[in-house]
Formats: structure tokens, C-alpha cells, sequence
């Protein structure tokens, strides 16, 4: 059978839970990163996705791509702009150690 | 005459009273604003007659309207009639005899004046405002510099005196908030215009959720039983000055409410709620009397007796005939005045003996004449003294009871008269134990009352003196006021069994 | 099978085994190895559906950018040879009890759901009309979005100099 | 036409001296406050016996009948349509002659002061609170509207208030006083409620009108009232009966009669005035105004006034018999004739001469006023003389005070009914009203009159003869100051003047109950036992007291249980003091005062303290874990995802 609309939208829901996945159980920063990629790539897949087999006239999908990925890198520049303020003041990047915001 | 100056007088006030540098030109200033809201008060009232005189028989009087949210018909709409009038009266007296007996305030002058006065202006501005948005906005002015008053210049268990009546009276205004919203959005217009919505019929199931979340919001403010366990912490946390004005003015917002919004706007939610709010009325009078005489603290024990005399508010409003409703407007102003002046005076007792508890005290009458005699004066008001305003209200919201023939409110004012054998007994055991008897040792040096106590003391009496020895003048005031709330009570007929 | 659906399945192989790798392995600088290979399969997949431009800016952006910086970090901030502190057991079954469940549950509408194709004239996404269509003002351009976007990179790049400056020692006069 | 301008004045004289002296007193006449109010209340006297003749001989009579006449009204306060409160002054034969009484005792009082307070720190005071209590009496005496009497009826609750705790740092007199004004204030609830039920039924306030739709048996307004009624008692009766607590309250009716003998404790010209001349008469008069509706539509109401009256008299004379203090002693006998009043109109009939119990009542007011003013100012001489109120500290007396003894002697003629005193006249009439209409009344009123012979004479040989006791001189030389000089003097004789003479006035040609003439007759058949009677009681009292003896002792001993009993007032007292404060304040107000500060002040709390406590439990979700809430906003996703999908279609 010729993959298509179903099989990709497949790979990216899973791809999409094992991003979740690795955002619940990770407790160091930069791979809590990682996953957020994983989910974030996930989306990217759906969007070029409906955009080739649901609405071939458009194109889209295909810019909230390229934007998601322009956010992405900024987004992960700040993430990482602040993982490592957080090591200077806390010598760890551990998740569990970054708590001070509550109640 | 343009009644917008009631609002703006005291804004300016307190805004001159923040641009003072020290403590002497900020009494004078303000001793000079109560003063002119005194006079400005009286022209209203002058004015007012000679209006009525000339034949102006328009509901409100001196009327104005500046529309300031059009899209949801929320104005400036401000207005008088005669019961408008006689708060106002009210405000003006309790006002200037709280600054003359705060004059000895040291701790942070400026700010305390200039709380005070803005809360006159919350007070002015509730009691002429036609626009229920507006009103409820003076009415949160008028709350939240109690909370400072107290939580500052209070004294005793202050904070949680202050945190206590402050959120009791948010939750008081939370419910009026929701209840106006409810009409606003019920009627067929939809206004805040409390003459428009007068004229319109709300519909009943509206009336059946929202009247008792309006006068129940308002009876907050009014010590309505079981919500008036602020009254006693506050008044007896608050400074002399604050317990004047929480007393004096800010219970009878809650009064004024329960009968110009709630009761006017909803008839037949009143009348279909009448014997609930009857009840509550006549177990707050007999249980604040009873309570009361258990008191021992002077404050405490006026407190507590203001919860029973407001109680004959509510009474007069829930027995809903013309006599009563008047009598309840005459039991407004007479309880703002007498209480005011007998916090006033608990006030000057205490600057001199340094205690409260009426076992500490005795024999006074010898040192100190005149607030001696100033606290019998009062004590005779409260217990309802002939020729003292307190008899006049109390006989005229009795008469008014009196005039339905059901068992019920018979009933119900009888055990309202009970009460004022109680009041006789609680306030000659503190008059007599206070004032008469041996004199202690302990007050061999007191003096009397200075200048600015007598006079503050003297213009609360003159108050008290003009409505009992003369009501006939009060009475015509506040008349057709309560006729026009009865021309939308009287013809309803469900409710009454 | 053609090869086209070979080339689809091992791509698709690719990106999820890597991916899980990626969030299970202790060794955080294979994790970010593992996060490479599942972008680049990723990438595969635009190639497969022939759209070349995405599939460049995902190799050059993600690849070439983001999982540098990542790696970059991971220098900064990681000992070598430290093993990730382990997850409680509890919190790692009842993620993946929540994921799956959230997997079921989104795959289960998919299956119910069936996608129609319009039936408009297909557009290239070519570079061309890509470009064009980007920096069009008319009704199907994205000129303020892109500019949109282009303010919301300053304020990230400022945001990023800001946090990452190093606070100077407060001098006690 | 009676001009309005001189009645008026006749109270607001007083009112004047009262608020001259009560705000400037203190100040600028410190000493000749007396002579002000003096002069003030001389100029009412006069004003008062001028309306007095004009009503009673030039125009109060119109084809026979004495008119009652409205010569002013003011609307004060309107309720409703009909019913309002106005202030008038209404003019008939019983409110002219309690002016006439009113204004004379209380002049007499006002010169006797001028030589008793003499000497007083607070004496402007002591003019200023009789000012206010002469004018809230004479307001009372002209109310027009039924209403307006029970505002000078407080008024003067409260002159007498601030006149028994006069002396401020005694604490007996503050006890005395407060006891005076809730009891009486209590009997006010009573006759407020009455005034309520009157006044739903008739819809009006005013006296003229009141009594006219209640008496006429046509009117609405009486069938009406008769029909609704309560407890299967009328509406009207139950009115009536409460207007009656409230008359009885201030004219110290049993059981509402613990305050009077307390209220001794003001000063004694005080006592003469309020607690036995004018306010304690105040029921008896609230009666008489009301009588054509109590006689004609109420008979039941009105037999109540006549036993409580007669029960009164009876219980009053024999506590007076055991009491020591010779004011007690004088205000049980008050208490004991006023009781006769009360009696003699439960026992009348409206009209002709069937209404003789109504005159005789007034007849006895009147002369009772004056014997009974006379006997508390002698009893004041005494004691000023002494410094002590008991009985025990006096004796011999009649050498040093001479005229007092005589003046005293001729009222204790007077009390006991000795011909040709007063009282023998007024007492002789209600008796006669009594036979004629309930024996049952007429032997409790003829035994009281052999007691009240005997504990009046029992007073007498106790103070003026018998052992001088020298103790009683050694506190200060007071035989320098005398009798306490002309203005003491003067009232006793003017009052021992009428005392001896009043009974001779042709009462009924002036007070009847219908208003028409009524020929006295005199029946001397009839008064032979009264008399009799009194004249034993007179010498049983010689016999026992005239000499030092032991026989009292012997007498109480043989007697003990009713002695004991009658000594300690049948411990109604006790019993008051039991109610009040077991079970008012403890099973009351106690419980109410835990009440509200436990339960409903402890709920609000307990929302306020929930509240917190709610908000402590829930700020815990807030961990700072960023992990936690990713799981719960996942979860709370699925959730939110399943309900759309499947529960909410």
C-alpha cells in the first residue's frame, strides 16, 4: 500500500507522545529541550502533511512551518540562554531543583 | 441649587488637605470643608422646601444627568427627594461632630482627615446617586477607608477587627454587585437607571433571586441578623471618629439601600419576602437587646445596641405601609445621630479614664458634668425618651406595624415593643453606673469636655432635639418619598397571607 | 513495494527509534545524537513529499542550528561521562500510561476521521512561488506574519543577550 | 371661651424655669434658682385657679353639662389619614382640678424646698428636674390625644428618675431610681400596645373622638373592636386592660408596685410631689379619661381595675403596719389610697348616680393630694430635723416641733377618715359606691380603712410621743435650726388648711362621670361604721405605741408568720429579683451573649478560617514542579477531550 495522509499523520502523533513523554520523565533541562523539539517537529510533519494531501492549492502549511521553525530556534536560543543562567545560580540543571515559583 | 457640589466639596477638600504641611492647617482645612458641607447641606434642605413649596411636585428634585457610558446606560445620574435629603442631613451632622472630636489625633493627621472626608464624599455621593452603577461605586468608596481608619488609628485587636468588616462588607457588596447585575440584565431595558427601572416591570422570578441578594447585601450593612457580627469588633476597634462615621453614616447606607434599590425596584419580592425579613428584623432587635446586656465594654455595649435599633430599620421596611417605611427613615437618621453621639461621648470618657469597662467607672457625673449629662441625654434617646428623636422613630415604625390586622405582625411588633424595656434596662445599668454613684479615687483629676467636644456634642443634640421635639417638619420631609414607594407596593397583591 | 514505500517506512523507522532513543537513553550527549538522527528523518520525509525548500530549512535550522547550540550547552553545563539522574518509577509508568492514553485517544479520531482532498488546482511549492507568496502583500501573502515573526527573533535575540549577561558584583558603597 | 395663651403658659412656665436653670443655673444663679422657679410656678398656680373659676363657674357649662373643650390643637406628627398625633390641650372638669392640684402641691413643694435643699451643691438642678417634672405632669393633666399623654407620661417617668437618684452618690438612691423607671417603663410597653389596639380599632388618636366610636354601640369602630378578639377576649378589653398596666405601673397597683417604696430615696419634698400627690395619681386619672369607654363598652375590663384596686389597698395597708421607715411606711399608705381610687371607679357606672364611684374617686384624688403632701412634707420636717428616716430614732417629738406635729396630726385625722376632715368625705363616698355595687370590695375597703386609722396613728405616737431618744441629737446641734423657719413652715399650714377643709367642697356639682351635676348626698347612717372603725384603729394605735411598751413586740410575736410576711413586703421583691436576674439575665441574655459570640460570630469565622484552610490545601497544587503540571495539563486535556467527544455530543 502507498503510504500516505494516515501513515504520516501516524509517525508524527507518536513522535508527538514520545515528546511528551520524554517532557514528563526527564529531569535535566537541556533534554526536556530535546523533547520539546521532538513535539514541536511533530507539528511541523502535520502542517506540511495536510497541506501536500488535504489543500494542495495553498501553501500554508508550509509557511506555519518555516515560522514554527524561525520560532523554534528563537525559542530554543532563549531556553538555552536560560538553562545556562540557571546553572550559574544553581550549579545544576536539574528540573527538581528549579522550584523557587511556587505558592 | 447643583447637588454635584455635594461630591465635588469634599473631593476638594481632601485634596487641599493632602497639599497641607502640617497638622494644624489640616484640621483647620478641614474643619472648614465639614463646615461648608454643614452649610451646603442645609441650602439643599431650604432649597428643597422652597421647591416643594412653589409646587414642584417631580419625584426628584434638582436633577442631573451626564451620560458617561453610553453603550451599556451607565450615567451620572444624581437627584433628591426627601429621604435623599434627610441622609444628607444626616452625613452633614455626624461629619463635622467627627472632625471637631478627632482634633486630638496625632498619629498621622493628613491621612486620617483626608480618609475621613472621602469617606463623606462616598456617602454624599451613594445618597444622590439615581444610577445604580454609580451608587455602587460611592458605596465601595465609602467602605474601603474604614478599613484604614481602623487597621491604622484603631485600637485593641485592630487588624482583625478591620480584615473582619471589611470583608464582610465586600461580601455585603459582592451580593448587591451580582443582584444589580441580575436586574440589569432581566429588565426589558437594559439600564442601571434606578428611575427607569422603576418604571419597568422586572419580571417576578428575577425579583425572587434578586431582591434577596440585594437586601440581604445591604442589610450586611445595616447588622442585619445573622451578618452583624462586625459591628461590635469594629465599632469597639475602631477610633472615636471612625465608630461615629461606621455608626453614623455607613450603617445607614445599607438601610437606605435595602429601601430605595431593593424594596422600590422589586416590590413583589418584598412583599413576598416581608415575613422573612419581619423575623430577622425582630430577632435582631430582641437578641441585640439581650446581648447587650451582657456587654461590659462601653463600645461593645453601643455596638450591640445598634444592631437592635437598626433592626427597626429593617422592621419598617419589611412591614412595607407608608407610616413604616417613614418610620424606618426617621430611625435611620435618629440612630445615625445618637449613636454618633454616643460614640462620641464613650469617646471623650475614655480620652480620660483610659478604660472602657463600665465596672471601672462610677460617680463620674461629679467631674465631668457635661459629657455626664451628654450620656444621659443619650441613653434617654436610645431608650426612646419622648422629645428625644429615638421615641418619634421607634412609635412611628410601631404604628405602622401596627396597621396590618395578620396575627404574624402583630405579633412581631408587640415583641418589637418588648425591647424597649430591655434597652431601658441595659443603658440606665451603664448611664447609672457610669455617671452616678461614689466617685473613685482614681478620677479625682478628670476634667470636662473642651471646646471642640461641647460643640461636636451640641450640634449631634440640636440633631436629635429637632426631629423629637418638632417631627412634624421631618415627617413632611420624608413623606412623599415613602408614597412613592408605596404606589408600587400597594396594589401587588401575592405575599400576604 | 516500491522503492518509493521502502524508502518511506525506513525513514519513518528512522525518525520514531531515534526519537524514543532520544528521550530514553542516559548519556545526554547520545540523546542529542539520537534528537540529530530523528530530524534528519524527519527531513527525509519533506524530501519524500518533494518539498525540497522545508526539507533544507530543516536540515540547515535544526540540524545545522538548533542541535548545535543544544550540544553546545550540553558542553557548558554537563561533567563527562555523567550518567541522567534517574526518573522515580512511579512518574516514568504513569507518563507513559498518560501518553499512550493520549496516543489511543488521538489515533482512535484519526481512524474515525476521513480527510477529503479539495479539488483545486493543486500550487508548487516551489521556491519561486514560495517566496513570492512570503513576501506578498495580496490576499494570500504572509508579508505580516513575516514581519510578525522577524520583530519576535529581535526581541528573542535581545531577550537572549539579556538573560545570558553575565550580572556584574554588586559593589557595596 | 377659656383663653388659650394663659393655659398654655400654665406648663411652659415650668418648662421655662426648667431650661433656664438646667443651662444657665449651674452658672449665673446659683442661689436664686429657688426663687425663680418659685416665681415661675406661683404665676401658674394663679394662671390655673383663674382658668379653674372661668371653666367652672363662667363658661365650662353648656345646658348642664360641663363641656369638654379643645382650645388648641397642633398636628405634631400624622401617621396615616386620621391618625396623627397632635398636641392640644383639652379642658374638662378633671383636668381643671388636677391643674389647680397639680400646680398647688407643687408650689407648696417649691417654697418647702426653698428651706429643705437649702445649703445644696446641685440646688439649680433640683428646680430645674422639678420644673421639668411639673410641666411634663401638666402636659399630661391636658393631653388631648391619647397618644400625647403617654409622651408626658415617660416624660414624667423620667423627672422622677433623675429626681429619686437625685443624691447620684448614694448607690441605693441609683438602684432606687432605676427600679423606678424599668418597672414603670415595663407597664408602658403595656399601655403603648394598648394605645396601638385603641387606636387600630377606633383610627384615631384623639381622646374626644376615641371615646365617642367606642362608646357609641352603632359605630364600626366599637363592633369592630368587639368582634376581633384574642384568647376569647375582646380586642377592646384586651386595649383597655393594657392602657390599665400602664396606669397601673406609674400609680403602683399591685403587683406593679416594688418601685414606690424605693423610690423614697429621693429627696422628701420630691416624694411629696411625684410619689404621693400628682404622678402615682396619673393612672387613676388615665382611667377616669377613658372611663365612658371602660364603664360602657368594657364592663369586664373595669371589675379588673376594681379588684386590682382593692387587692392594692389591702396588701399596701398591711405592710405599712410593719414597716419602720416613716417614708416606707407613707408610701405603702400612697400605694393603699391609691388603691381606693382605683377601686372606687372599677366600681362605678357611667352616668346619674350610678356614677358616684367616679366622683368619689376624683373627690379622694383631690383631697388624698393634699393630706398625703402634707404628711411627707411633716414626715420631711422630721427628718430634717433628725437626719434619719427610722422610727426607732424618734420620739417625744411634739416639744420641739410644734406646728409640724399639729399639721401632722390633722393629716392623720384626714388619712383616717375622722370627721370633718377631708378624707372622712371622699372615703365616706367610695364606700358607699362600693356597698352599693360589689360587697366583696366594700369589706376589703372597710377593713383597709381600720388598718390605714391604725398604722397612720401608729406613725404619729411613734414620732411625737412616747421616749425622746437623745442618740438621735447628738449628730448636730439641730435644735438651733428649728422647724426649718418660715418657708418650711408656711406649706404645712397651708395644706393642714386644706386637709381640714377640702372635704366641704361640693365635689359632684363639679366631677361627675357623665359631666352633669351631682347632688352630694350624705348618708350618716352609713358612716357610722367606717368611722367606727377608724377610731379603733386609732386606739389600738395609742394603746400600743402613745407609751414605751412592749406590746408591738408581743403583738408581732403572737402574729409571727403574717408579721414576718408583711415585714419583708410578701417578698414580691424576692420574687421580681428572681425573675429578673435568674431568669432574664441568666436563662436570657446570658445564654444570647454566648450565642452570638460562639456560634454566629464563630461561624463567620469559621468562614473566614475555612477559607484559609481551603486555600493552605490547595496552594500545595502550585509546587513549582513544571513536570507536574505538564502531566495534569495533559490529563486534564484527555479528560476535557473525552467528555467533549463522548459525554457532551
Amino acid at each position: 500500500m502507498q503510504p500516505g495522509l494516515y501513515h504520516i499523520l501516524f509517525i508524527s502523533t507518536v513522535l508527538f507522545f514520545i515528546g511528551v513523554f520524554g517532557f514528563f520523565t526527564r529531569r535535566n533541562l537541556v533534554t526536556m529541550l530535546m523533547s520539546i523539539e521532538l513535539i514541536l517537529n511533530s507539528v511541523n510533519l502535520n502542517f506540511i502533511t495536510f497541506n501536500k494531501y488535504v489543500w494542495p492549492n495553498k501553501l500554508d502549511g508550509l509557511f506555519f512551518t518555516i515560522f514554527v521553525i524561525a520560532i523554534a530556534a528563537a525559542e530554543a536560543a532563549v531556553a538555552i540562554a536560560i538553562i545556562i543562567n540557571l546553572y550559574r545560580t544553581h550549579q545544576s540543571i536539574d528540573v527538581e531543583n528549579a522550584e523557587e515559583m511556587k505558592f | 441649587m447643583n447637588i454635584t457640589l455635594l461630591i465635588l466639596l469634599p473631593l476638594l477638600t481632601a485634596i487641599v488637605i493632602l497639599l497641607m504641611q502640617n497638622a494644624t492647617q489640616v484640621k483647620w482645612v478641614s474643619m472648614m470643608g465639614a463646615t461648608l458641607q454643614f452649610v451646603l447641606a442645609f441650602v439643599l434642605l431650604f432649597s428643597f422646601y422652597k421647591e416643594r413649596q412653589l409646587g414642584n411636585t417631580s419625584q426628584m428634585l434638582f436633577e442631573l444627568k451626564y451620560n458617561w457610558f453610553p453603550s451599556w446606560n451607565i450615567s451620572f445620574h444624581f437627584g433628591v427627594d426627601g429621604i435623599s435629603v434627610a441622609m444628607i442631613m444626616l452625613t452633614a451632622f455626624v461629619v463635622i461632630a467627627g472632625v471637631l472630636v478627632s482634633w486630638n489625633v496625632t498619629k498621622m493627621t493628613k491621612e486620617f482627615y483626608f480618609l475621613l472626608i472621602l469617606l463623606s464624599m462616598g456617602a454624599y455621593g451613594f445618597f444622590i446617586s439615581l444610577d445604580l452603577f454609580i451608587l455602587f461605586f460611592f458605596l465601595e468608596i465609602a467602605v474601603i477607608p474604614k478599613y484604614l481608619l481602623i487597621g491604622i488609628w484603631g485600637s485593641g485587636k485592630k487588624e482583625y477587627s478591620a480584615n473582619k468588616l471589611a470583608l464582610m462588607l465586600m461580601g455585603g457588596s459582592a451580593l448587591v454587585l451580582v443582584g444589580l447585575l441580575g436586574v440589569y440584565f432581566s429588565a426589558s431595558i437594559h439600564s442601571f437607571d434606578l428611575i427607569t427601572l422603576s418604571l419597568l416591570h422586572i419580571p417576578i422570578q428575577t425579583q425572587l433571586i434578586c431582591f434577596p441578594l440585594l437586601f440581604v447585601g445591604f442589610g450586611v450593612f445595616t447588622a442585619l441578623f445573622p451578618f452583624h457580627t462586625w459591628v461590635p469588633d469594629g465599632h469597639s476597634s475602631a477610633p472615636t471618629a471612625g465608630s461615629m462615621f461606621l455608626a453614623g453614616i455607613s450603617m445607614k447606607l445599607g438601610g437606605y439601600g435595602c429601601l430605595r434599590v431593593a424594596t422600590y425596584i422589586m416590590p413583589e419580592g418584598a412583599k413576598e419576602y416581608a415575613s422573612i425579613i419581619i423575623l430577622l428584623s425582630v430577632i435582631a432587635i430582641l437578641y441585640g437587646a439581650f446581648a447587650t446586656m451582657m456587654q461590659k465594654d462601653l463600645k461593645y455595649i453601643n455596638a450591640y445596641s445598634s444592631v437592635s435599633h437598626c433592626g427597626f430599620v429593617i422592621l419598617g421596611i419589611g412591614m412595607l405601609t407608608k407610616t413604616s417605611i417613614i418610620g424606618s427613615v426617621m430611625q435611620m437618621v435618629s440612630h445615625g445621630l445618637m449613636t454618633a453621639l454616643f460614640f462620641a461621648v464613650i469617646g471623650m470618657i475614655y480620652e480620660r479614664t483610659h478604660t472602657r469597662q463600665v465596672s471601672e467607672m462610677g460617680g463620674l457625673l461629679k467631674r465631668m458634668p457635661f459629657i455626664s449629662t451628654v450620656l444621659f441625654i443619650v441613653g434617654l434617646c436610645s431608650l426612646g425618651l419622648p422629645g428625644l428623636s429615638g421615641f418619634i422613630a421607634e412609635m412611628t415604625i410601631f404604628m405602622g406595624s401596627w396597621q396590618h390586622p395578620d396575627t404574624f405582625r402583630r405579633v412581631a411588633t408587640i415583641l418589637a415593643c418588648l425591647s424597649i424595656v430591655v434597652t431601658a434596662v441595659y443603658i440606665l445599668r451603664a448611664v447609672t453606673k457610669i455617671s452616678m454613684g461614689p466617685l473613685k479615687d482614681e478620677f479625682k483629676n478628670l476634667t470636662d469636655a473642651t471646646w471642640n467636644e461641647k460643640l461636636a456634642a451640641l450640634i449631634l443634640i440640636a440633631g436629635i432635639l429637632a426631629i423629637g421635639v418638632a417631627p412634624f417638619w421631618f415627617n413632611d420631609l420624608v413623606s412623599p418619598g415613602a408614597e412613592i414607594i408605596m404606589q408600587k407596593i400597594s396594589p401587588i397583591t401575592i405575599g400576604i397571607k | 513495494m516500491s522503492g518509493s514505500t521502502i524508502i518511506f517506512y525506513l525513514l519513518a523507522a528512522l525518525t520514531l527509534v531515534s526519537g524514543l532513543l532520544s528521550v530514553i537513553t542516559r548519556i545526554i550527549f547520545r540523546a542529542a545524537i539520537y534528537l540529530l538522527f530523528s530530524l534528519i528523518g524527519i527531513a527525509g520525509i519533506y524530501f519524500w513529499l518533494q518539498y525540497e525548500f522545508i526539507a533544507a530549512v530543516q536540515i540547515v535550522v535544526y540540524v545545522g542550528g538548533i542541535v548545535v547550540l543544544i550540544i553546545f550547552s550540553i558542553f557548558l553545563t554537563q561533567q563527562a561521562g555523567e550518567l541522567l539522574p534517574k526518573q522515580k518509577l512511579g512518574r516514568q509508568l504513569f507518563s507513559a500510561l498518560a501518553a499512550f492514553c493520549g496516543l489511543a485517544l488521538v489515533m482512535l479520531q484519526l481512524v474515525q476521521h476521513t480527510f477529503t482532498t479539495t479539488s483545486n488546482t493543486p500550487i508548487e511549492p516551489t521556491v519561486a512561488n514560495i517566496g513570492a507568496q512570503m513576501l506578498g502583500i495580496d490576499q494570500n501573502g504572509f508579508a505580516l506574519p513575516f514581519e510578525v515573526v522577524s520583530i519576535l527573533l529581535l526581541a528573542a535575540l535581545i531577550g537572549c543577550i539579556v538573560i545570558a549577561l553575565k550580572s556584574k558584583p554588586e559593589n557595596n558603597l | 371661651m377659656p383663653n388659650v395663651t394663659y393655659i398654655a403658659l400654665i406648663p411652659l412656665l415650668p418648662l421655662a424655669a426648667f431650661l433656664i436653670l438646667g443651662i444657665f443655673g449651674r452658672k449665673y444663679f446659683k442661689n436664686t434658682s429657688g426663687i425663680i422657679a418659685t416665681a415661675l410656678l406661683l404665676i401658674s398656680t394663679l394662671l390655673a385657679v383663674y382658668t379653674a373659676y372661668g371653666y367652672f363657674f363662667e363658661y365650662g357649662k353648656v345646658d348642664g353639662i360641663y363641656q369638654k373643650l379643645i382650645p388648641l390643637k397642633y398636628t405634631w406628627l400624622q401617621f396615616s389619614e386620621g391618625v396623627s398625633i397632635d398636641m392640644g390641650i383639652i379642658i374638662d372638669p378633671i383636668s381643671v382640678m388636677m391643674l389647680v392640684v397639680v400646680t398647688f402641691i407643687s408650689l407648696m413643694v417649691h417654697i418647702y424646698s426653698l428651706g429643705y435643699m437649702k445649703g445644696d451643691d446641685r440646688f439649680p438642678t433640683y428646680y430645674a428636674f422639678l420644673g421639668l417634672f411639673t410641666f411634663s405632669m401638666l402636659g399630661l393633666i391636658i393631653s388631648s390625644n391619647i397618644f400625647q399623654i403617654y409622651i408626658f407620661w415617660e416624660l414624667v417617668g423620667v423627672s422622677s428618675f433623675l429626681l429619686i437618684g437625685y443624691y447620684y452618690d448614694k448607690p441605693s438612691a441609683v438602684a432606687a431610681c432605676k427600679k423606678a423607671f424599668i418597672v414603670t417603663r415595663f407597664a408602658d410597653v403595656g399601655f403603648l400596645i394598648g394605645i396601638l389596639i385603641l387606636s387600630f380599632y377606633s383610627n384615631t388618636l384623639d381622646f374626644n373622638k376615641l371615646i365617642e366610636r367606642l362608646t357609641t354601640p352603632e359605630s364600626n369602630e366599637l363592633k369592630n373592636a368587639v368582634a376581633a378578639s384574642f384568647l376569647g377576649i375582646s380586642a377592646l378589653t384586651w386595649g383597655l386592660v393594657l392602657v390599665f398596666i400602664g396606669g397601673a405601673g406609674k400609680s403602683a397597683m399591685f403587683p406593679l408596685h416594688i418601685w414606690l417604696p424605693d423610690a423614697m430615696e429621693g429627696p422628701t419634698p420630691v416624694s411629696a410631689l411625684i410619689h404621693a400627690a400628682t404622678m402615682v395619681v396619673a393612672g387613676v386619672f388615665l382611667v377616669a379619661r377613658l372611663f365612658p369607654v371602660f364603664s360602657i363598652s368594657s364592663p369586664n375590663a373595669l371589675s379588673l381595675v376594681g379588684y386590682v384596686g382593692a387587692i392594692s389597698a389591702l396588701i399596701a395597708a398591711v405592710i405599712a403596719c410593719t414597716q419602720t421607715d416613716i417614708k416606707r411606711v407613707l408610701a405603702y399608705s400612697t400605694m393603699s389610697q391609691i388603691g381606693y381610687m382605683m377601686f372606687a371607679l372599677g366600681v362605678s357606672k357611667y352616668g346619674g348616680e350610678d356614677g358616684l364611684g367616679y366622683t368619689a374617686s376624683m373627690f379622694h384624688l383631690f383631697t388624698h393630694a393634699i393630706f398625703k403632701a402634707l404628711l411627707f412634707l411633716g414626715a420631711g420636717a422630721v427628718i430634717h430635723y433628725i437626719h434619719s428616716n427610722e422610727m426607732k430614732d424618734m420620739g417625744g417629738l411634739r416639744k420641739y416641733l410644734p406646728i409640724t406635729h399639729i399639721t401632722f396630726l390633722i393629716a392623720c385625722l384626714a388619712i383616717s377618715g375622722v370627721p370633718p376632715f377631708a378624707g372622712f368625705f371622699s372615703k365616706e363616698e367610695i364606700l358607699l359606691a362600693a356597698y352599693q355595687n360589689n360587697k366583696t370590695i366594700y369589706w376589703v375597703a372597710l377593713i383597709t380603712s381600720g388598718l390605714t386609722s391604725f398604722y397612720m396613728f401608729r406613725l404619729y405616737f411613734s414620732i411625737f410621743w412616747g421616749r425622746t431618744r437623745p442618740s438621735s441629737f447628738k449628730r448636730d446641734c439641730d435644735e438651733v435650726k428649728g422647724e426649718g423657719g418660715f418657708v418650711m413652715m408656711l406649706p404645712l399650714v397651708l395644706l393642714a388648711f386644706g386637709a381640714a377643709t377640702a372635704g366641704f367642697i361640693p365635689f359632684g356639682h363639679f366631677i361627675s362621670s357623665d359631666r352633669i351635676t351631682l347632688e352630694n348626698k350624705f348618708h350618716l347612717m352609713f358612716s357610722i361604721s367606717p368611722v367606727a372603725l377608724g377610731l379603733t384603729g386609732i386606739i389600738i394605735a395609742m394603746w400600743m405605741y402613745k407609751k414605751e411598751n412592749n406590746k408591738p413586740e408581743k403583738f408581732a410575736a403572737m402574729s409571727s408568720g403574717l408579721y414576718k410576711a408583711a415585714y419583708h413586703k410578701f417578698y414580691i421583691d424576692e420574687i421580681y429579683i428572681f425573675i429578673t436576674q435568674k431568669i432574664i439575665f441568666n436563662l436570657i441574655a446570658r445564654p444570647t451573649a454566648w450565642f452570638d459570640k460562639n456560634i454566629v460570630d464563630g461561624m463567620i469565622n469559621a468562614t473566614g478560617e475555612g477559607t484559609k484552610e481551603i486555600s493552605e490545601k490547595i496552594k500545595t497544587f502550585q509546587s513549582g514542579k513544571i513536570q507536574q503540571y505538564a502531566i495534569c495539563f495533559l490529563v486534564g486535556l484527555i479528560s476535557l477531550a473525552l467528555l467533549f467527544i463522548y459525554v457532551w455530543k
